[in-house]
């Protein structure tokens, strides 16, 4: 590709939005419309048919759009994309949530010492935990509790089926070596 | 944050701003570069003495870690000062914490530098600015392992001094009983004041009080009634809505 | 290209960040390791100096990114968003848990000699560093590390390509400019 192509190139890829070509002429504005024409043609055939991406003129402008064919590909692996496990800081708040609900988030900052606010609308945001009610006293707070779909993912039928916390302090206090990073 | 303040010393004359100290080390780390002296050999007294005026004037005295630190430097000042014996091979230098800290601390500002250095480099190229809408994909298969919630359940626990206990806090308002008691008025009176509405007459505490201003102002917003008042601070009017305000 | 690597290029293409090995194997699990990697090399030489973006090895993973010759004018143009500069402050603290991971807040303290709560609070939101596990002894405090996130705005690869600190050792030696190095 010719610079001015491939800079136009570069341009399109960064932006967040699709590009007029008014604002493409903007980049380089001595070069001229016509070259600038020429050099989006010269963009839009090096991404043929032997590319995973095209250029597409769309209502706003121009935008680099992966093609259709593997669009359900990505998405479907979308979901594979993401983190699927929990950070110790979630997993902490989750179990505070589970043996404490419904439980308001003062109290999980207080329990694990740090502010968990993030950390809670994480888990509301992957539906771990929902607001079931609202608390008496000052500011009637938000109280939290673990949704269906936490029982599901733990394959527990209710909240009943977690283990007792008497018998696991007893259980787990000592001999785990805790804390291993993985 | 803090406005720039220049400060000459003596011939020297360097500008100090105070943004550009992250802290009593960079203060201190700065001061030793002025004076070109040698780190592993500080001339404590010199320095501490600097320190010193430099936070007075910079007004840093205030600040608790610059004071933890003048105090330090004035300690390790006066244990040099103590005499020692001749080829007393148990003498520990008194600075030897300090020059090991500063020497920790240089490293983490050059570091400070390459990583500077290293975004500016990586600031230069841009990733895909478009960020398409998520897809319709079905909901992530989070994986929780049990074992992984109840040892997290186990550190939390080893967190918590001691059994905690809920705390009931009695909730001393009652407005669904000043609700009720406002609604059976209305079935009975078109238009009603704000004494009838309390109720308890001279016994009506400040809970009641609270309790019923709540209820008038919530079957206000469910368009219930109407309050007005004549005049500020004048007697408050309480009417039945009619049901077309009522829609 | 072959349509294993027209798939790999479309995904990164469509991400905007750093996908991992692991997550381009997710595309397509039946293909089989050795061949994404061959995929991943097939359009990485496909982007050579004839494009304004290039396949790079970031963050534990692969981005396209635009070439650095062209940062000027798509910068000048305001298409795309420039990441927002950390302070000093925040530089130390993240120099100082990437060296030292996992590390706690206290640690972090004595070295820097201030408070680094607040920074640490704001490199988390940032998604900079992230709490990796809990400590022994008094409190069992939280210990932080790096993320992912932190290599991308460095343009690390991986924690290996940050400075030796042996490499360092010019800061080791005395400030006064006389002082040759031995």
């Amino acid at each position: 590709m010719q610079p001015l192509a491939k800079l136009l190139e570069a341009a399109l890829f960064a932006a967040s939005r699709p590009l007029t070509l008014e604002e493409l002429i903007s980049l380089e504005p001595e070069a001229g419309e016509s070259a600038i024409r020429g050099a989006l043609d010269e963009v839009r055939s090096s991404y043929g048919d032997e590319h995973g991406v095209e250029l597409v003129e769309i209502a706003e402008g121009w935008q680099f759009l992966t093609r259709r064919e593997y669009a359900e590909t990505i998405d479907r692996a979308q979901f594979a994309l993401r983190p699927r496990r929990l950070s110790p800081a979630a997993l902490e708040t989750l179990a505070i949530i589970a043996y404490r609900q419904p439980v308001g988030r003062l109290e999980v900052d207080e329990i694990r010492g740090v502010d968990s606010g993030a950390v809670m609308d994480k888990l509301v945001e992957r539906g771990l935990i929902e607001v079931v009610t609202r608390g008496e006293g000052l500011g009637r707070p938000l109280l939290y509790g673990t949704t269906p779909s936490f029982l599901e993912i733990l394959g527990l039928k209710d909240l009943e089926d977690l283990p007792r916390l008497e018998e696991l302090s007893v259980a787990l206090r000592r001999p785990t070596p805790v804390d291993e990073p993985e | 944050m803090t406005t720039p303040i220049t400060r000459d010393s003596g011939g020297s004359g360097f500008v100090v701003e105070l943004e550009k100290f992250s802290g009593p080390l960079d203060l201190l780390l700065h001061l030793i570069r002025e004076d070109e002296v040698d780190i592993t050999d500080l001339p404590i007294a010199k320095i501490a003495d600097q320190f010193l005026s430099v936070i007075q004037d910079l007004g840093l005295n205030q600040a608790a870690d610059y004071l933890e630190m003048a105090a330090r430097l004035l300690r390790i000042k006066a244990q040099m000062l103590l005499p020692r014996r001749l080829g007393d091979d148990e003498w520990e230098d008194p600075r030897a914490e300090l020059v090991r800290r500063l020497l920790e601390y240089q490293q983490i500002r050059e570091l400070v530098d390459w990583f500077g250095r290293a975004a500016e480099r990586k600031a230069e190229r841009f990733g895909r600015g478009y960020e398409a809408p998520p897809a319709d994909a079905p909901p992530a298969p989070l994986q929780i392992d049990l074992n992984d919630l109840l040892s997290a359940a186990e550190r939390v626990i080893s967190l918590i001094p001691e059994p905690m206990l809920h705390r009931v806090v009695p909730r001393p308002l009652d407005v669904e009983g000043a609700t009720a008691r406002i609604q059976a008025l209305l079935e009975k009176h078109d238009t009603f004041g704000w004494s009838d509405a309390v109720g308890g007459g001279p016994h009506a505490t400040l809970v009641d009080v609270l309790s019923t201003f709540i209820a008038l102002l919530e079957l206000a917003k469910r368009s219930a009634l109407t309050l007005s008042q004549s005049e500020p601070f004048g007697p408050m009017v309480i009417k039945r809505a009619t049901p077309r305000e009522a829609a």
